[in-house]
């Protein structure tokens, strides 16, 4: 059985943890759960799961790529024309270290964006439940959970406190 | 890197213990000798010794006509001296910007200030040492001699540079005192009824006038901001004398303005180590966990960690544009002090000053250990000493001071023995002043744990718990 | 490089001593590069155009002075100063030893002109023209700079390849001193030169005149300047460039009392 | 530092969003003016492109003018950006929430100024692409790597790339709040800018933990810039005073000088123009002119390291280049100006409250530091190639165009009306920062009879 999505509003960040509570005590895995704000919360502050991220990865991937191209490229521009310029060497390396420095950290940079994006599931194509009321303030309890119990869930909510409840269609 | 590394729950946080424990703890902390800080003390007592020792051998067997073989003495001293002027500056700096977690080393810092008198004893010989700025035997006419030695005193003033640099460490040592007792003050004034013997009478002589009250609060407050300020720039400006006239005046045309900047930040990475080196050292044997979170290891390494890449941009910097200019003085510079004769121990200063501790640092989950910031801090030491034998031992080396310049590459000085001991001993003494000076006063600022305590409590939000921090005006 | 090439390293002796300052080398060099003209606005602009260049310095006061005039042109260095700052490889070090300036690469940045110890690189701040009368004059051998890019001498490097065509290539010899003054293929202010103060040659022929002046300098380094047997000597030796042009320093047979002189 | 009160997030959508969702009457004609300036110093460049550059005043041997000196002033003015975001990120200041993003934007705007000086100062701009792309192609050759001139490229496209994408990232969410303030077309735009944002608890933690890892990212490549842009100088032997080892840390921190009073100047303009009482209050301006004594102070280190160094070797063409400075006419009357303006006034403003309270004292400070941070490039670039060798023959001087004064103005107009634009269609203030800081702040701390403003810390 499908599950379906089922989001209520909330004025008061108390009432909203409240109803998460009582969603949870009523059996809804709170990987169901999810609050959606206008503002970050601290973390934990609707005692919400804990999110695991990779994101650390990245920056050091991009560092190795950018600095393994930035190396690449400077070498090898020198070692393909080798014009003798002011009796400096021909792979002259601290000039290659600034270069190679700045490719290091353009990839780290590019990479840590990506993985922001990527890590946060953006883009989202198909726009799940969502009230535009969020970005003003209230706080959205969005579940999912299975057909038969959405007016249970619904009920919950309105219990809770809810100022509006909204299902699909 | 980021404060949001991993998950976030109320252990991880800290909040500093209840004020009533905090002083006769303290107290009782300061008053007992436990062993191993008796044996610290021996250890340190002998080396003192063997450095005198070795001081004497060297004065007998060269006296100070000859510079040269001083060089690790030159070396040592402004070791000792980078370290111990810049460690106040941890205490001062984060006071003024308020940072809650300077809290429990802010004293640890401070102390160094009985150090302060080392500085001033060691750098007498140098006096005697340091050759004139003006060429004795100058003849009119000599190839590429020069009458006056390329300095920062431009029309050879009075005195300069002996008496001045003399000066400069003086008021730095008595400023640093004075600091030290401001701040020390209100602890003595609580300790001074429990306290018995030598310490009671010691405490109420120097913090008998102190009863706490608003106004004094005030004055306390005021006194060491400004203090902290014209410490901090007297510290800047006398580390840019001593590091100009004993290092780069010495090396014939070496002409490097980024060479004060460079010893200062190295002075700043090497208090912070030794700080966290000593907080780690009193939070694992000496029974201060409670007061030392992880949050204080935290914080330092962040500003340790921007120290440290400080320390290597500045060092390249200066190499690029030394290598960038083909010029021979240039180009032989840095063969002396980086590529060939010292060029050992220039890597291994990189590696030990840079490398390892940015490797070590650059995790979050080990910032936020307390032996990983000290384990930086060591090696941080380490390569600040390589630091200052690459740079000092090589001016003293450096042969014809008054030539136009460094147009041969000199070859390295090794120590000999004597050298190692004068090492070892300059180490060994200030480790003995400092221990002996946490026996006397103090070793944790309990007025400002106690003003933390206030300002900072475990509070709730919807359903977290979260540290809550008030910052006064 | 080309196989058959026999290797070069061309080399510049000015005799400061036999400088009268007659400036014919610079018109020399202005007709045989297409050098815009130096007009009287360009003057006045500051902005003059002049690979060899006669520098002018009064020695003591009045009424006792002296002239001193010293010809200053590209001394090519072999650390070239200009050379590492050009972003587009416009000016690089050939293995002739000249410091050559490819026009077409560079972009005007001026990074190797305010690099050049010795000021002797050129910007053409306007686009070059000649009078009318003038147009039949300009070196078909040479390039026309367009506004916009930089210049300077090049030792005539147009005399120099159709040389090695004519000498090297067709008859097989060597191309040294008297080839070079035979087929008029030194540099045009060599050849200009009434009192024949410049001397130009190749500082690998063991034959060429120049070349006892650069092994005693090349012998004897700045440190060791008095142990220079010759006059010889190059400008700003300190700054470690290593030029390929030296010059002789002047015998001064009246010299001005001490103390009054300066430069 | 906790001053102003908490709103509801309605109200702080209507006041930041303000300048997006109606259109104050003076805005198209300021963009007017500023545009027309503009078009006037496009009209200059397009002519001294087809002129060449003789139309300047540059001569031999001053090569580098007014646009060199503009170009180093404005990458500095792009130096606020980072510090300010990222240092005080790193730092958690709480009074560095509105500041953030002006911050930012300016230095991405300053940035792509900047970047304009060097292309059309050289001769052939049309040529450009060969220098700042390496490709290989039309000349058979790649640039050279060991000239600075190809570290600056590397670094100043390095820099504006990160902190373009750190704003972008940093808006993501602001774009959510506009998706769901519009209508019609625009609606679709933000909503296609904002990616389908929803903001639940995974991409807010993503969100917070970008903002501070990039920030420590961006840092060293803010530091780098400035430093490379310095090397152009430092790694000129022939110019005497540029030669120096200081340059780079020196101009990085009168990058960071110049650049956060621009920012503490544009916040108050912000202030005025939107009516963001709430949002930049005077505490704010407060703390930067507490950090600016700081970052002042530590500047005036180094330009006394530097000119101290610079006259310690007693070498008679380093003498020659200082007295120019110090000594001749007109240089030293410029020098004197340079020195006052911008440390001694403003850092006497600074030192008490009431003027670092007072925006008009404030503004004053900053525009004068500005003044003299311009004037102090200006005095290391043309009197170093004013007298740069032993060959006095060719000593010079330089008295700038009018053309060139006309583009270096433009470029400020250029700036202003790009940042008008951009607060036209993305909000200057970051929304959801602001709401943060307003959520951490419902807590305060008692202590005897005093409550002191307090923030909750998630560590």
């Amino acid at each position: 059985m499908a599950k379906r999505p089922i989001l209520g509003l909330f004025k008061d960040a108390n009432a909203a943890a409240d109803a998460g509570d009582a969603l949870k005590s009523s059996g809804v895995s709170d990987r169901d759960i999810d609050f959606l704000t206008d503002a970050p919360y601290p973390e934990g502050a609707f005692g919400e799961r804990e999110e695991k991220h990779r994101l650390y990865l990245f920056p050091f991937i991009g560092a190795t790529l950018g600095l393994s191209a930035a190396i690449l490229l400077t070498s090898m521009t020198q070692l393909a024309y080798p014009l003798v310029t002011g009796g400096k060497p021909i792979l002259a390396l601290p000039a290659m270290a600034v270069v190679s420095y700045e490719g290091t950290m353009l990839g780290a940079i590019l990479f840590t964006c990506l993985g922001v994006i990527f890590e946060s599931r953006l883009p989202k194509l198909k726009s799940g439940l969502y009230d535009t009321r969020i970005t003003e303030g209230y706080i959205g309890v969005l579940a999912s959970v299975e057909d038969g119990d959405l007016d249970q869930t619904t009920g919950i909510l309105n219990q809770a406190g809810a100022v509006d409840v909204k299902t699909e269609g | 890197m980021s404060s949001h590394s991993e998950s976030h729950y109320p252990h991880d946080m800290w909040v500093f213990p209840d004020a009533q424990s905090t002083t006769q703890d303290v107290a009782r902390k300061t008053a007992s000798t436990p062993g191993i800080l008796k044996l610290g003390l021996a250890i340190a007592g002998v080396l003192a010794i063997l450095g005198v020792v070795g001081f004497v051998l060297r004065m007998t067997s060269d006296g100070f006509s000859d510079y040269g073989a001083w060089g690790y003495y030159a070396a040592i001293f402004s070791y000792i001296f980078v370290i111990t002027s810049s460690a106040p500056l941890v205490a001062v700096a984060f006071r003024l910007t308020k940072s809650h977690w300077r809290r429990p080393i802010s004293r640890i810092s401070e102390l160094f200030a009985l150090v302060g008198v080392v500085n001033v004893i060691l750098y007498i010989p140098l006096i005697y040492l340091l050759p004139p700025i003006n060429n004795p035997n100058f003849v009119p006419g000599m190839h590429g001699e020069l009458q006056i030695r390329k300095t920062i005193w431009m029309e050879v003033p009075f005195g300069a540079p002996h008496l001045w640099d003399f000066l400069g460490i003086i008021s730095l040592a008595v400023l640093s005192l004075i600091i030290l007792w401001v701040s020390v003050v209100p602890d003595l004034a609580e300790a001074r009824s429990s306290a018995n013997g030598w310490r009671s009478k010691l405490y109420t002589l120097l913090a008998g006038h102190w009863y706490g009250t608003k106004k004094q609060w005030i004055h306390q407050k005021i006194s060491l901001a400004l203090l902290g300020a014209l410490y901090f720039m007297m510290v800047v400006f006398v580390h840019f004398l001593i590091v100009s006239d004993f290092a780069m005046s010495l090396i014939p045309g070496w002409k490097d303005s980024i060479l004060p900047p460079l010893y200062t930040v190295t002075g700043f990475q090497s208090a912070l180590s030794i700080i966290l080196i000593i907080a780690f050292t009193m939070r694992k044997w000496g029974g201060y966990e409670k007061y030392f979170g992880t949050s204080v290891f935290w914080s330092a390494s962040k500003i340790q960690i921007g120290l440290t890449l400080l320390w290597t941009y500045h060092l390249f910097a200066f190499f690029i544009t030394l290598w960038y200019g083909r010029m021979e003085l240039e180009q032989n510079i840095l063969r002396y002090l980086m590529f060939e004769s010292y060029s050992w121990i220039f890597w291994l200063n990189v590696i030990f000053i840079f490398l390892i501790p940015f490797w070590i640092l650059v995790w979050n989950p080990v910032r936020k250990t307390a032996w990983g910031p000290a384990l930086a801090g060591i090696f941080i030491l380490v390569g600040n000493l390589l630091f200052q034998i690459r740079i000092f031992v090589g001016a003293f080396n450096a042969g014809d001071i008054y030539h136009l310049g460094l147009f041969r590459v000199p070859p390295p000085v090794f120590p000999d023995v004597w050298d190692v001991f004068i090492v070892l001993g300059g180490i060994g003494l200030v480790a003995f002043i400092y221990l002996i000076g946490t026996r006397i006063l103090p070793a944790l600022s309990v007025w400002e744990v106690k003003e933390g305590a206030m300002y900072q409590k475990m509070g709730t939000l919807y359903r977290g718990e979260y540290l809550v921090l008030a910052k006064p005006e | 490089m080309v196989s058959n090439r026999i290797d070069h390293k061309w080399g510049m002796v000015v005799d400061i001593d036999k400088c009268t300052g007659c400036q014919a080398c610079v018109i020399a060099c202005q007709a045989e590069n297409n050098i815009p003209l130096n007009t009287k606005d360009t003057f006045l602009q500051k902005r003059v155009n002049e690979w060899i260049r006669i520098e002018r310095y009064w020695e003591g006061e009045y009424p006792n002075v002296k002239a001193r005039y010293i010809p200053v042109l590209c001394q090519h260095c072999d650390n070239a100063p200009c050379e590492p700052v050009c972003p587009m490889y416009a000016t690089y070090h050939n293995d002739q030893g000249l410091n050559v300036q490819v026009y077409n690469r560079c972009v005007g940045t001026r990074y190797c002109i305010n690099n050049c110890p010795y000021q002797v690189r050129f910007f053409n701040y306007w686009h070059p023209g000649w009078p009318e009368r003038l147009e039949n004059q300009l070196n078909p051998d040479v390039t026309v700079r367009s506004r916009g890019i930089t210049e300077k001498c090049t030792f005539c490097v147009q005399r120099l390849r159709r040389a090695e065509l004519k000498v090297e290539r067709q008859s097989g010899s060597r191309l040294n001193d008297e080839a070079l003054e035979k087929g008029n293929y030194a540099p045009a202010c060599v050849h200009a030169c009434p009192t024949s103060a410049l001397t130009f040659g190749d500082q690998h022929d063991d034959g060429a005149k120049i070349r006892s002046y650069f092994d005693d300098v090349n012998a004897h380094n700045i440190h060791h300047e008095h142990e220079r047997e010759t006059r010889g000597y190059r400008l700003m030796e300190e700054v470690n460039t290593r030029p390929n042009v030296i010059y002789l320093k002047k015998v001064d047979q009246y010299p001005l009392g001490k103390g009054d002189g300066h430069v | 530092m906790q001053e102003g009160r908490v709103l509801p997030a309605e109200q702080v959508n209507r006041d930041l969003l303000r300048s997006i969702l109606e259109t104050p009457k003076w805005f198209w004609p300021v963009v007017g003016i500023l545009g027309l300036i503009v078009l006037i110093a496009a009209i200059i460049i397009g002519y001294m492109i087809n002129r060449g550059l003789g139309i300047t005043g540059l001569n031999r041997p001053i090569f580098w003018g007014f646009f060199i000196t503009n170009f180093v002033f404005w990458i500095g003015i792009s130096h606020a950006g980072v510090m300010l975001s990222a240092i005080l990120r790193l730092a958690k200041a709480e009074w560095r929430r509105p500041a953030t993003r002006a911050a930012e934007v300016l230095t991405i705007f300053s940035l792509m100024t900047a970047m304009i000086m060097p292309i059309i100062h050289t001769g052939r701009p049309w040529r450009i692409l060969y220098w700042a792309f390496p490709y290989d192609f039309a000349r058979g050759i790649w640039p050279n790597v060991r000239t600075p001139l190809i570290w600056d490229p590397s670094a100043i496209l390095t820099y504006l790339t990160s902190s373009t994408l750190f704003v972008l990232i940093a808006l993501i969410p602001d774009f959510a709040v506009l998706r769901d303030r519009t209508t019609g077309i625009s609606h679709r735009i933000y909503g296609l800018l904002a990616m389908g944002w929803e903001g639940n608890a995974r991409q807010w933690k993503l969100q917070i933990i970008a903002g501070v890892l990039l920030s420590a990212l961006i840092l060293p490549v803010f530091v780098s810039v400035h430093s490379i842009v310095s090397w152009d100088f430092g790694m000129a032997v022939a110019a005497k005073s540029w030669h120096s080892t200081i340059f780079a840390p020196y101009f990085v921190v009168g990058a960071v000088h110049s650049g956060v009073s621009a920012v503490a100047f544009v916040l108050i303009l912000l202030r005025w123009m939107y009516g963001w009482q709430d949002y930049i209050r005077h505490e704010h301006i407060d703390g930067l002119g507490r950090l600016l004594v700081v970052v002042a102070t530590g500047w005036f280190y180094f330009f006394v390291m530097e000119v101290i160094f610079g006259i310690y070797g007693r070498e008679a063409d380093e003498i020659a280049v200082r007295s120019l400075q110090f000594i001749q006419e007109p240089f030293q009357a410029w020098t004197i100006i340079f020195i006052v303006t911008t440390y001694f006034i403003p850092v006497a403003l600074w030192l008490t409250r009431r003027a670092r309270r007072n925006l008009w004292i404030m503004s004053l400070a900053c525009i004068s530091v500005n003044v003299g941070m311009w004037l102090e490039r200006y005095l290391i670039i043309v009197p170093g190639l004013a007298n740069r060798t032993a060959f006095t023959f060719s000593w010079n001087s330089y008295v700038p165009s009018a053309y060139e004064a006309i583009i270096v103005g433009a470029t400020f107009a250029f700036v202003s009306m790009l940042l008008l634009l951009f607060s036209r269609v993305f909000p200057l203030i970051p929304l959801y920062d602001i709401k943060e800081g307003d959520i951490l702040k419902n807590e305060s701390v008692k202590i005897g009879r005093r409550v002191v403003p307090a923030v909750f810390r998630e560590d």
